[in-house]
């Protein structure tokens, strides 16, 4: 279950949405907004999303990772809008039989997330308002092997 | 000529100042032709190209693609959820 | 912060005692009791620890995790006791500023924890009572190098 | 003689039926000695010497080392916590 959430995330939802009676293990991962950009203090961060495309690409996420590992459920949830310290903007969530399989896939989960989903942060800080530069040289290079090209 | 709307997001839609953009060019019509199109416009795009991506009908694909009438065009710059 | 549960684990209380204001990731893993051990219709699973050492040894399991990555908070919690298809058994939950720390000290945690953590389950199974073998190899060689040993 | 209380856990704790077990025994007094002694009651102990580990006042020590009157002693059978 993959989408772009307009309004707060509900952790525990997902945690209980993940869990199944073959599963031993739960991997969780909870991206925040956080205080800082390095030297920089933030007070708040706003998300925007091409939602179709993001939407599409999560699912296309979903299956490449059920590819690539056994697991049981597979969670994925972005907000967007504005958020402030602390608020979670990302949760990725992965229930298997074993914890390496779990762990595994949720790093998988995040990573391709912040590659190659079309979601752009965009930081308010003490010294004003700026663009996020995100890890998009990774994302390209995942891009041309990917099952996301043309 | 055909009719092609561009979606822009991000720092993109700062420089463009719109979400959405309509243009009339003449077939055959790509990717790159898209972006020298807008360029020509908006000159301060033309430091992105290197960065960014072309999505056709929500999918990545090659500057080169060919695009119809239709079709649904985004310039994506880099990606920073998470 | 670690502890030794005879009650339920709450994850959401331990979610939010990870959190802090200079975190922009959250890795939680939860280990549940799942329905069977291979071919083995499971019902339940008892717990039980040699509960100072256990607790002197996740204390030890802190302080080295937090000699080899930088991360904000860590929680490890481990119930003990009879539990049911589904109930969480343990809990290992680590913030940090960005996701590689807190992945990788999340599942150094566990791996810690299921390798020298004196701990024992029991299986309750459709064919009977049985102590599990646990990954105990593993856990000698890590000792042997580690600052767990005399 | 020295008095030693020796702990047991998990499946140990189904040989010998008992969470503690105290044993007079003469120094100098070592894990190996320990286990000696308590394999001389409990026969079925002896296939257990491979995988379990001595803890002497809660951290894991070798079977050589040297238990005094009043430490902690215990035997650890695999653990599979988790």
């Amino acid at each position: 279950m993959v989408s772009i959430s307009t309004s707060t995330i509900n952790v525990p939802a997902i945690i209980a949405a993940v869990a199944t009676p073959q599963s031993g293990a739960m991997d969780i991962f909870i991206g925040t907004v956080r205080n800082n950009s390095g030297a920089r203090k933030i007070s708040r961060l706003e998300y925007s999303a091409y939602v179709p495309m993001a939407e599409k690409l999560m699912t296309a996420i979903e299956l490449d990772l059920r590819s690539k590992w056994s697991v049981h459920e597979v969670i994925m949830v972005h907000r967007v809008g504005m958020l402030e310290v602390g608020d979670v903007a990302v949760v990725t969530a992965v229930s298997s039989a074993h914890r390496k399989e779990a762990f595994e896939a949720c790093r998988f989960a995040i990573d391709q997330i912040k590659s190659i989903v079309p979601i752009w942060k965009k930081e308010f800080a003490d010294d004003g308002e700026m663009w996020v530069e995100g890890e998009h040289l990774e994302g390209i290079q995942e891009m041309k092997s990917g099952p996301f090209s043309a | 000529m055909i009719n092609v709307d561009v979606k822009f997001f991000g720092p993109l839609r700062d420089i463009v100042r719109s979400n959405e953009i309509s243009l009339e060019v003449p077939p055959p019509h790509s990717g790159d032709s898209t972006f020298d199109a807008l360029v020509v416009i908006y000159p301060e795009l033309s430091k992105w190209r290197p960065s960014v991506r072309l999505a056709v009908n929500f999918e990545y694909v090659p500057f080169t693609h060919n695009i119809r009438a239709g079709d649904e065009v985004s310039l994506i710059p880099p990606v920073s959820g998470g």
